[in-house]
């Protein structure tokens, strides 16, 4: 089942949690609460017609606020774009589900922006959401184990952000 | 050679002694330190054949044969480090523990018919008793390096070679008994003329009893691939993680050292010892004693011919290393208590079932006169009374 | 060492008597019996347990010297194999239960010491006074009677003893041996055996490690079981109880 | 759950009384294959639970990627899975040729499945080496290593370089074939061919290697699915898939026409199109063995590929063409791809906001999600598996930590 | 180094004197009461088992001197093969004894985490 049966499915499964759809592009896509996610991911991996049973990648992408000079030639809202592509085993095929985040949580410089986890739902995401935690700053509420994967404990600042700085040094060892 | 001095030199007998004492202790020691060095060499060469590539070349000239050499000036030179936490005392000994173990085992083989640093009558037992030292030093250095991986190879070791030695002690015990004796140099004058009187062919049991003594010397000298104590994909180094230097090459000389030991025994168990597989000397008429060129000729043979077998079978540990994967502890254990153990004592068993019923060995021809006298105090087939007939053989043997 | 080297050396040259007089096998008696004495005296000083047995090794190590001088070769190599062995054993055991842990020294109390020390002493002054008493263990050695060999040992061991006849045997140089005790320490030593695996066997205890181990290495039986189990364990588990 | 714990042999309590110890492996260990650090809870020799600890070798590619063009960033690709470095110029190229719907000559495109499967062939005998060396045998990794440089001298007489190549890039390859190549390339193959039955002899089959990968770190389907494990690891618990076949038009396109079997056990036995030896009776599928062996057969199955490549790239017409400007605008929007590297899945996604320079690059790595499983499939099981397990999942670290 | 000379004179008298049996009784009885000590003083129960070894090794070592052939002086019947077997014996039997002995520090040391035998007071298992 593909195409919009299967978004007709989705809807009613979980109503109201699909806000977007766009499927003119190379990657079709659909965009989804941000605070529901766990529960479509949920409903994609265990009770969907096409089970979509991995999880490949979790990616947050940071579309940041533009510096005054660019920011009449832009065309979006600064916000965090949060993209889970997800593959079907039995059936081979993709999904891309996006969801958006705000920059910072309640626009507090700082304060990192929430997402429900889905470790419950695949437990390969663990190191995913840790990974985007640790580069990308969001705060995966639910869980098990969120902690710096790649950077060191005790590193300040999110690499991944567009406005992330370098630090002028770490531990006595010059950054920039 | 203590008669030699004394008698034809004049030297007074404490003299003689002493000399002949130190003689023997630097020789073995060579065989040892100097083993070591051309073994190394000799296993960096093998590797690299078995591996399709050279081994050193470049160092001493042709072939690198003082690649060890460079290598152990190297390791004088190494800062000798020790772990903060370790324990000092216990941590700094226990390499000389491993080595001198390793040393002592020497002293009663024989290189040749009397070549040995002291005949012992319980040679065997000795021999194996203070192999079995050795795991000692290792013990010490794992619990002493206050390293946990060192320490892991340090139990493995313990568990391992106590293990091992049950099997390893059942296979020595057989030719022991066919010869009727302990003593490493009776055993070994047993098996004189043909090779068909080793021990190796005496019987399909002993065959089978050398093939497991090779299995338990190999794992109880800690070689690939019963290699646990030190299995560096596991273990780090496993109990000589901690070390450097000259105390590490201390470890080392006692592996190879080890390494000989154990090859040279099952030499002089199975393989007739210092005796060619033709008895040559009796041959040509060399027999012992005819003459004083003769007789260093013949002991020069002789110990041609042990060191031989020795090298044998330490180049078919090396063989073996690079061959096989490692196995795994709980499949060393197995090996040793599942197979090796009840293997062993089944052996045993038939070989001693067969000397009685068949006391001659299975192959009776090409036996020379040297081999055909056999001890008479087990008792034969034809029902012989025995109680006289020991009596008086064993009083032979013990006065 | 030097200064003790030295003063050798000193009394080589001073001494009346020359280097030749030195009997060999007193020498070595010497040298061992310093070895197990001074490693024994080591033994109750040290405080660490694994010095201890390192010491306890040394000392039996040397006791098996002095049962070679005294022609007891069997015996030594005996002694070297199973007590060394079993030291050994003490050892491991000594490391794996005290490893890291508070008891690598369990230091005795000043009292103890102090009764233990007088009353050892007076118990060495009974025995020495005891081994000097006769005068006939004071007769020095006549040197060496014999080739030794352990096939006298062995045979008695089975039953045979062919170096001390027995006046009403049969045999007119033939006693019976010790087959009996030599049955029954074979007797014990399997029962000692069985005890020994009795106790250090592998038993299945359910301890709660042993089933969280269990359950998590578990293959799910479906996959919408396995999700659950999941969600259990993740924290903040309320958002996705609305999708089931 | 009780009669499960009386069931589980892994489960074995002594009476005596122990510890845990908690003990590191790496960063600088012998078999972590590069700066990894896993954590072990041992009791005795019994390990209760590993934890992984990466990050050693992070070199922010990914942010890198922000700020270079799209062909630019081909050299970084190379550092990732630097075993497989063709692979992964490979799947980036086709990633930005995904966005940009650029579709190369039919020429480059089997240049592509020649270099892309000589370099699989490459990994895996790293691959095979480096897990005869966790198992205590030297001898195959300077085997695998001799064959491996064969390789190597190819790949530097087409692109000049012998491990970060960067020759196949966005629009097709830096440079074509220099004469004879192909010649050297069918030597090679006919030379290296009856040696993959030493490795057999000397691993696949070795009753000591058997004893030590069989039935150990056993991966049900499930779990390699939900934790999104790919390539040999993935096919090695029994599940059919292959993205040189399963994936996306773009990718499976390349592969168009080719003869090939996914390497899987199916119906209880491998694909037979080739003679290879008999799984041993106490593999279970999902061990390490079987990862093991489906690498070993993938080996033969990417000689296939290659020769097949070599026929049709020969008879081939026409120009290579020229890769794209070092500076081409990329259309705004997104793409997603997942390549079958020898590792596994790689995936590379790409943000455009309309310019040369990826607005975000985003690397999925297979090794990653492959290591994530490790402290699954380790539990209860002893010291000595440890790098059995690890090795068997063949990661690279310059691939996990980027 | 004028004291040496002096204070070697009874070594040297040692030295060229052969050994007697009271040599290795003087030996013997110094191991037994170290051996004796050790098990008075130290509190691990791994301590007092290695006493109990010094002790045993004491007493073996009396008997093998009576044993030897080589120690006795003149007109004295030596213990013969006796000594020998009866020292074999405790050999073994001390295996034993320490095999049982380890038991039972193993599982003092299961229920009470500890081998101090200072603590094995309270008479219950």
């Amino acid at each position: 089942m593909r195409g919009p049966e299967f978004l007709e499915q989705l809807e009613k499964a979980v109503p109201g949690a699909v806000t977007g759809r766009t499927l003119d592009v190379v990657d079709p896509w659909i965009e989804v609460q941000a605070d529901r996610i766990a529960d479509v991911c949920h409903w994609l991996a265990t009770a969907s017609p096409v089970r979509f049973d991995s999880l490949q990648c979790i990616t947050a992408v940071d579309w940041c606020e533009p510096d005054p000079k660019k920011a009449a030639k832009v065309s979006w809202q600064p916000h965090l774009e949060m993209v889970y592509h997800l593959w079907s085993t039995p059936a081979r095929v993709s999904l891309v589900v996006k969801a958006t985040l705000p920059r910072w949580k309640a626009d507090v410089p700082g304060q990192l922006p929430e997402i429900p986890s889905v470790c419950g739902v695949w437990r390969g995401a663990n190191w995913h959401e840790r990974e985007v935690y640790d580069l990308s700053g969001v705060w995966f509420t639910g869980h098990p184990d969120l902690r710096r994967i790649l950077c060191p404990e005790d590193w300040e600042g999110h690499p991944l952000r567009k406005d992330y700085e370098m630090p002028l040094e770490y531990h006595g060892i010059r950054g920039r | 050679m203590a008669d030699l001095l004394i008698n034809t030199l004049g030297l007074p007998g404490w003299l003689g002694w002493t000399i002949t004492a130190v003689v023997a202790a630097v020789l073995i020691l060579n065989v040892i330190a100097g083993g070591a060095l051309v073994f190394i060499w000799a296993e960096r060469k093998i590797a690299g054949r078995i591996q399709d590539r050279l081994g050193p070349t470049r160092t001493g000239g042709k072939f690198g044969w003082l690649q060890s050499l460079a290598d152990g000036i190297k390791l004088l030179a190494k800062e000798d480090l020790m772990p903060e936490g370790a324990d000092g005392m216990l941590f700094r000994i226990a390499p000389y523990v491993s080595f001198c173990a390793s040393f002592c085992a020497f002293i009663c083989l024989p290189f040749a018919f009397d070549v040995v640093g002291q005949r012992l009558n319980v040679g065997v037992f000795f021999v194996v008793a203070v192999l079995g030292l050795e795991v000692f030093g290792v013990i010490l250095a794992g619990y002493a390096s206050a390293s946990k991986w060192s320490l892991f190879g340090a139990m493995r070791e313990a568990a391992q070679v106590v293990s091992y030695e049950v099997p390893l002690g059942m296979c020595v015990v057989v030719p022991v008994m066919l010869a009727g004796s302990m003593d490493l140099v009776t055993i070994a004058e047993k098996q004189s003329g043909w090779f068909t009187n080793w021990y190796l062919f005496h019987d399909p049991f002993t065959f089978v009893v050398f093939w497991i003594y090779v299995t338990c010397a190999v794992a109880s000298v800690n070689r690939a691939p019963f290699d646990l104590a030190e299995a560096e994909s596991e273990l780090v180094a496993g109990f000589h993680t901690e070390y450097s230097g000259l105390r590490w090459s201390f470890f080392f000389m006692a592996e190879y050292g080890s390494m000989f030991l154990v090859s040279a025994l099952a030499a002089v168990l199975f393989m007739g010892g210092w005796n060619g597989p033709i008895p040559l000397a009796t041959l040509l008429g060399l027999s012992e004693g005819t003459g004083d060129t003769a007789h260093y000729l013949v002991r020069l043979v002789g110990l041609a011919n042990l060191m031989g077998k020795a090298t044998v079978g330490v180049l078919v540990m090396m063989w073996i290393r690079w061959t096989l994967p490692r196995l795994r502890i709980d499949q060393v254990m197995t090996t040793c208590l599942k197979y090796c153990t009840p293997l062993a004592a089944v052996m045993f068993l038939g070989a001693m079932l067969w000397q009685i019923a068949l006391p001659g060995g299975v192959i009776p021809v090409l036996r020379t006169p040297a081999a055909t006298v056999r001890e008479g105090w087990l008792p034969g087939p034809g029902g012989s009374p025995p109680a006289s007939a020991k009596a008086s053989d064993v009083a032979k043997v013990g006065s | 060492m030097m200064t003790g080297l030295a003063m050798l050396v000193d009394a080589m040259v001073a001494a009346p008597l020359p280097v030749a007089a030195i009997n060999w096998h007193s020498f070595f008696f010497l040298v061992f019996a310093a070895l197990a004495c001074g490693f024994a005296v080591a033994v109750v000083a040290a405080d660490n347990i694994v010095r201890m047995a390192l010491y306890l090794v040394f000392s039996l190590g040397a006791t098996a010297g002095l049962f070679f001088l005294a022609g007891a070769e069997f015996v030594g190599a005996m002694q070297l194999m199973i007590y060394v062995g079993g030291t050994l054993v003490l050892l491991v055991f000594g490391v794996m239960l005290t490893a890291q842990g508070p008891f690598v020294s369990l230091k005795g109390s000043g009292r103890d010491r102090v009764v233990a020390g007088v009353v050892g002493a007076v118990l060495l002054a009974v025995l020495l006074q005891a081994a000097f008493s006769v005068d006939a263990w004071r007769a020095p050695a006549q040197g060496v009677v014999a080739d030794p060999s352990a096939t006298p040992i062995g045979m008695a061991l089975v039953g045979l003893r062919v170096d001390e006849p027995a006046a009403g045997s049969p045999s007119p140089n033939v006693r019976p041996g010790y087959l009996l005790p030599f049955e029954i320490v074979s007797v014990h030593l399997l029962v000692v055996l069985v005890g020994a695996a009795y106790l250090a066997r592998a038993k299945r205890r359910k301890t709660p490690r042993a089933i969280e181990v269990a359950a998590s290495s578990e293959p799910p039986a479906s996959r919408a079981e396995h999700a659950a189990i999941g969600r259990d364990r993740s924290r903040g588990a309320s958002v996705l109880t609305g999708g089931r | 759950m009780a009669s499960l714990v009386d069931d589980d042999p892994r489960i074995i309590e002594f009476d005596v009384r122990t510890d845990e110890m908690l003990v590191n492996m790496g960063p600088q260990h012998p078999s972590t294959h590069g700066v990894l650090r896993l954590v072990l809870r041992t009791d005795g020799e019994v390990v209760s639970e590993v934890e992984p600890h990466i990050g050693y070798l992070h070199r922010s590619a990914e942010k890198i990627g922000e700020n270079i063009t799209h062909r630019q960033f081909i050299p970084y690709t190379d550092r990732m899975d630097y075993l497989a470095a063709m692979n992964m110029n490979l799947g980036w190229a086709l990633t930005v040729e995904k966005l940009m719907k650029y579709q190369v000559s039919e020429k480059a495109r089997h240049l592509r499945v020649l270099i892309a499967e000589l370099n699989r062939i490459a990994s895996h005998l790293v691959g095979m080496g480096a897990y005869g060396l966790d198992l205590g045998t030297f001898s195959p990794f300077l085997y695998a290593f001799r064959e491996r440089e064969k390789i190597l001298d190819l790949f530097e007489e087409a692109c000049g370089a012998r491990l970060t190549y960067s020759y196949i890039t966005v629009g097709g390859l830096t440079a074509d074939l220099p004469p004879g190549w192909l010649q050297k390339c069918e030597a090679f193959l006919d030379q290296f061919e009856p040696i993959i039955k030493e490795y057999h002899a000397l691993l696949t089959t070795n009753a000591i290697f058997v004893k030590r990968t069989a039935n150990i770190g056993v991966m049900s389907r499930d779990l390699a699915i939900e934790y999104g494990c790919s390539g040999p690891v993935l096919r090695g618990s029994g599940v059919d898939q292959d993205m040189r076949r399963d994936g996306e038009a773009i990718y499976t396109a390349m592969y168009e026409g080719y003869a090939f079997e996914v390497a899987v056990m199916k119906d209880g036995h491998y694909p037979r199109d080739h003679e290879y030896p008999a799984v041993p009776a106490d593999a279970v599928l999902g061990d390490c063995w079987h990862r093991f062996f489906v690498r070993m057969l993938e080996v033969v199955q990417s000689m296939d590929l290659v020769r097949q490549a070599i026929d049709r790239y020969a008879s081939c017409q026409g120009p290579l063409g020229d890769p794209v400007k070092l500076a081409e605008k990329m259309p705004t929007g997104d793409a997603y791809l997942e390549t079958e590297c020898p590792k596994g899945q790689m995936g590379f996604y790409i943000v455009s906001d309309g310019t040369a320079t990826p607005w975000r690059a985003r690397a999925r790595s297979s090794s990653f999600s492959n290591l994530a499983v490790a402290h699954e499939l380790c539990r209860g099981c002893l010291i000595a598996d440890v790098p059995a397990i690890v090795g068997s999942l063949d990661i690279v670290m310059g691939e996990i930590d980027r | 180094m004028e004291v040496g000379v002096a204070s070697m004179v009874p070594v040297i008298g040692l030295l060229t004197q052969p050994v007697s049996v009271a040599h290795y009784l003087v030996v013997g009885a110094i191991l037994f009461v170290c051996g004796i000590v050790c098990m008075a003083m130290k509190r691990n129960a791994l301590g007092v088992l290695m006493g109990i070894e010094l002790v045993l090794n004491g007493a073996n070592v009396n008997f093998v001197a009576f044993a030897s052939p080589y120690l006795q002086g003149e007109g004295v019947r030596s213990l013969g093969l006796d000594g020998q077997v009866i020292a074999l014996f405790v050999i073994l039997l001390a295996a034993a004894e320490a095999a049982v002995a380890l038991a039972i520090t193993l599982s003092f040391y299961n229920n009470h985490a500890t081998v101090d035998v200072d603590r094995a007071d309270d008479l219950k298992g």
